[in-house]
């Protein structure tokens, strides 16, 4: 494992920038059956929220030009299946965990926080107050600064490791929000989640998904994402994970000459079970053949 | 397993009905009949996800598939050329249980483009079962496919809509044509399931269902249905065949 | 031509729902050395400011999966040329035309909208306050209600033809502009404009974009499209002509269902010239096909 | 015109730089050399533009064309085989003025990929003009292309950066060596065409310069440039071609 991937963020000494994004790699299980998932450089989790969720009816899944729109509403077994299942499952992978928390209601998120971050190998915590496809909470606190500052500012408080806010793409000024967020504590962002969307099936004339709208990810939505990266970036000074649309050794250097500290990579999981595993491999030959020694060294170097 | 593998055939069988053939190692991991691969139709970005397909039969390191050009990444695939190469992940998921109809007489009921995971099934059963019968569900003449291959593996009762051939109606309009039977496996569109579920509420009856799929490994949740205890199944992972009853349909 | 394919929108009588969207097809007279324009719907001709503008520096053209950015920057022979050169020549097709009205300040707007109505063959005004590749004006009117419904009242004063605003995507609430401008007398919308998105050239580590910062446009934002204007569509009585990504009839009949009264057709057309005619000319075999008599009928039908 | 094309080549002639036979209706509308077409090198979206390239010889109804491997839409177009049809619009622009050198000593200046709509220009000049003389400049001896073609056509020039053939130098260092000319075409990277303006300023210098393109076809104002006198050109419909002076570089 070669030091010159390595990265450091707030609670997250990574061998290398790149980690799963939440939702694209459940809690690992079934990557695991293809890869080792000590390379990674951490992994996101799914969202969990305090009980357990079944999330939204089927159809969750539309396929788009370059992407797919998903509707899962957040689905997962709830806090306590995954502190008793599912993390200690993962402590045996030498990868730190960033644990996706999200819920309803503000106390929700206080409550997930406070526990979660308890675990040992939770090493930060990912705020996701930008999950377009539930009715209640999710995106709702993340549109708007003064809920995103005073969740971010509760969340702050009870957590045990460093906190990054997700942040939504469905707004007017992202950069507005991130300042709002660092104001209030935030040791990190990450973002972006996915952007609203909608496909009707012509041969219905319905929406293909039963939640109507869906997220929006893939490479289709990657030029949004550099941008906001590149414009957060520029208005705060705390460490961004960028992700949006990331499928190869390209889009990840791309992001962090934006600005990103370091990358997630999220529906490219979807479509090719080992898209982490060729990145990080292609990563230092890409960096050989651009003459970049460090990964770190180029953060932020496009607005140089 | 995600695997290239080389196309050895790709023939249509009846008008929009393809059969593909292609070999690699990949074909050696299926163990069970009803599994079925996530296949990468195009090149680069579009069509973005990969298709679910089901395994129609496995000869040595050669898989069949047999699809029907439904929309833009099956119209990709009918258009590839032997020797090109194929990017097919899998096997995926859980197939039918085989041991069950050991001894027994096995009932295969399949409904138009939800016949091919049958062939490999009843391939399996040649040995184990005490008979095997098919029921092959069709709209009208003009659709049907394999019906030679199914009837080397046992009787085999067609029926057609419109009365074109076989039997007038639907499948469920030949179940009085078979006589005894202990185990029943089918594949086909959700109403056909429902009406075998209906039906045979006390055979011992296994059901392969569909569902859009993202990852088709279980990771995204993309795919889930709800079981009738309040919980819930990944059809790509748990499933696609599930006994009847298990999920709600 | 058929009946069917025809559709009324306030000031536009159309033969047929589709035409080109702004910026996509200049004045027309490039596209009109490959096909008679008279088939076209109607024309979005390119924007229209008081004097002639040269816009950004190049590189102006991004290309992204399934899309492309452009910063072109409003360039455009000015308010006189436009007038003198280009609206007579466009009179010899029996095509309305929609002229898109941009300016760095109201004065701007309404000096154009006041003049550019005046012409015979201008049957309607596209009001762009939406163009994220300027500085000034632009986007900054489209992204708050307050500004949006004054522009909007100040044209449709001086305006001799319905007005049309067009709304940009890059809002957390598009649903809420909508509203705004139909109060203030909007006599329709269309939607949406580019994304605001960028891109870096991983070679040199800069932006691809001499601004930086372009409108994504083409296939990748149609889930959006479709999206938004699903959700103005519920939120207005006024009519959308909806646009983005936009490439063959199905796509059209897409967004009629969403809601679309008419549709543009964009980035399509620099892909290939014979774009608006190839789907007008597939869209009567495509509602044979879904059993559609009227393309009128449908419109919204995925509400239902 | 807008045509679907077959090639009837695809051939790497050095590494990484391919020489490509396409046949069709369109090839005789060609009317200048230094035309180019913007040809659309994927099915689907993906690359989702045309890429603009040069005219590098047309013979009947075949158009030669040359390029180089540089990203993912001229990988794509090395990977076709003949037989393949291929989307091509064209010819589009202004190309070079071959009149200009009706009866007098034309010097062709062409500088790595730049080389290529020389090739079709000076098959032209070959009876119009008194004499033709080609510069050709590359990195170095390995990226030499077509250098026996063009010798065909009259006296040929090679420098190379690295001096492994040739002058040592760039372009501007072979111009003591080629005596008297009177009209000067040329295209390469912007550098050198810069360096070509400034060596002489007072002859009739045509020059083709690039830009990023969408429509190619003048309509979208994207890939205009500054002129002189304040106003704009549109690199695709007005160029690429340029009397030296007229655009700002
Ligand atoms: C477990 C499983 C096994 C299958 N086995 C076969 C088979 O053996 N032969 C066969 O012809 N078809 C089979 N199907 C259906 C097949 O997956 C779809 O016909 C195919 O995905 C359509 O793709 P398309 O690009 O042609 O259509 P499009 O409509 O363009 O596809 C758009 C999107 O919808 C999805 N989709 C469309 N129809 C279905 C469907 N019925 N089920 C799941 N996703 C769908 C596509 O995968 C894609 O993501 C199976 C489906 C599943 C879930
Ligand atoms: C008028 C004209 C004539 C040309 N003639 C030739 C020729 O004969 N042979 C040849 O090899 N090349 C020629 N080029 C350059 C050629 O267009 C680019 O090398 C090609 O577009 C690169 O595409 P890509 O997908 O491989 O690269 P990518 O970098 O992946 O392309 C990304 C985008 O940038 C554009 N782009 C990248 N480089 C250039 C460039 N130099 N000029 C314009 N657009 C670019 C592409 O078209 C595409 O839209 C010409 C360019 C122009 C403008
Ligand atoms: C199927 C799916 C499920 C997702 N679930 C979550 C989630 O639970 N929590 C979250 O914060 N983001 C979730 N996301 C968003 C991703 O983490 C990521 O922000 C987004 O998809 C953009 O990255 P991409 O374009 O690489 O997919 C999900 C995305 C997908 C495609
Ligand atoms: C090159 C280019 C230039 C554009 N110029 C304008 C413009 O002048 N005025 C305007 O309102 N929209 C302009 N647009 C936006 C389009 O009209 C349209 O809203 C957008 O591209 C989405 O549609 P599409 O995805 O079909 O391209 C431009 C788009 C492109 C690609
Ligand atoms: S498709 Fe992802 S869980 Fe089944
Ligand atoms: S590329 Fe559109 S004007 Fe030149």
């Amino acid at each position: 494992m070669s030091n010159r991937l390595a990265v450091s963020l707030p609670g997250l000494n990574l061998k290398n920038p790149v980690m799963p994004a939440s939702g694209c790699f459940g809690f690992g299980r079934e990557f695991a059956e293809y890869y080792d998932l000590s390379l990674l450089g951490a992994i996101m989790i799914k969202a969990t929220t305090p009980k357990a969720r079944f999330g939204n009816e089927t159809p969750r899944i539309a396929e788009t030009p370059c992407g797919m729109l998903n509707a899962i509403g957040l689905q997962n077994p709830g806090l306590e299946s995954v502190i008793a299942n599912e993390l200690p499952w993962l402590a045996k992978y030498d990868v730190p965990i960033i644990a996706n928390v999200a819920g309803n209601e503000m106390e929700d998120y206080v409550l997930v926080a406070k526990e979660i971050s308890k675990v040992e190998n939770v090493k930060a915590l990912e705020i996701n107050i930008s999950c377009p496809n539930v009715k209640h909470g999710g995106m709702a606190f993340g549109t708007q600064c003064v809920s995103a500052a005073e969740l971010t500012a509760r969340v702050k408080e009870v957590s045990k490791v460093p906190i990054y806010i997700k942040l939504s793409p469905n707004v007017t000024d992202v950069t507005e929000i991130a300042y709002a967020c660092e104001k209030a504590g935030a040791d990190g962002l990450t973002l972006i989640n996915t952007l609203l969307g909608m496909s009707i099936d012509i041969k219905t004339g319905k929406p293909v998904l039963a939640n109507r709208t869906g997220g929006l990810s893939g490479p289709a939505i990657k030029p949004v994402a550099v941008r906001m990266v590149y414009d957060v970036c520029k208005a705060v000074k705390i460490p961004v994970i960028g992700m949006g649309g990331i499928s190869c050794a390209e889009d990840v250097i791309e992001f962090m000459y934006a600005g990103a500290s370091a990358v997630a990579v999220g529906a490219a999981n979807l479509v090719d079970v080992y898209a982490c595993k060729n990145i990080i491999e292609e990563l230092p030959k890409l960096m050989d053949e651009l003459k970049i020694e460090n990964i770190k060294d180029i953060v932020g170097r496009s607005r140089q | 397993m995600q695997q290239l593998m080389q196309i050895k055939s790709n023939n249509e069988l009846i008008s929009g009905i393809f059969e593909m053939v292609f070999a690699g190692d990949l074909a050696k991991e299926v163990k069970e009949p009803g599994t079925f691969l996530a296949i990468k139709v195009g090149h680069g970005f579009s069509p973005y996800l990969r298709r679910p397909i089901s395994i129609c039969k496995v000869n040595g390191n050669e898989i069949t598939i047999i699809y029907r050009v439904q929309g833009s990444g099956t119209k990709i695939l009918s258009e590839k050329k032997s020797g090109e190469m194929i990017d097919v992940l899998g096997p995926l998921g859980h197939g039918f249980n085989v041991d069950a109809a050991k001894g027994k007489k096995a009932l295969l009921i399949g409904g138009g483009i939800g016949t091919p995971p049958l062939y490999e099934l009843s391939r399996r059963l040649q040995n184990t079962a005490e008979s095997v019968t098919h029921i092959l569900g069709f709209a009208d003449a003009s659709q049907i496919f394999y019906k030679e291959e199914y009837e080397s593996l046992g009787k085999t009762i067609i029926t057609t809509e419109n009365g074109s051939a076989g039997i007038k109606g639907y499948v469920t309009d030949a179940l009085k044509e078979v006589g005894e039977y202990d185990v029943i496996y089918s594949c086909g569109p959700t109403p056909m399931l429902k009406a075998l579920c209906a039906a045979m509420p006390d055979k011992e009856l296994y059901i392969s269902i569909e569902e859009r799929m993202a990852c088709a490994i279980g990771a995204c949740y993309g795919c889930v249905c709800h079981t009738q205890d309040g919980g819930y199944k990944r059809v790509c992972k748990d499933g696609p065949v599930f006994r009847a009853g298990e999920v709600m349909l």
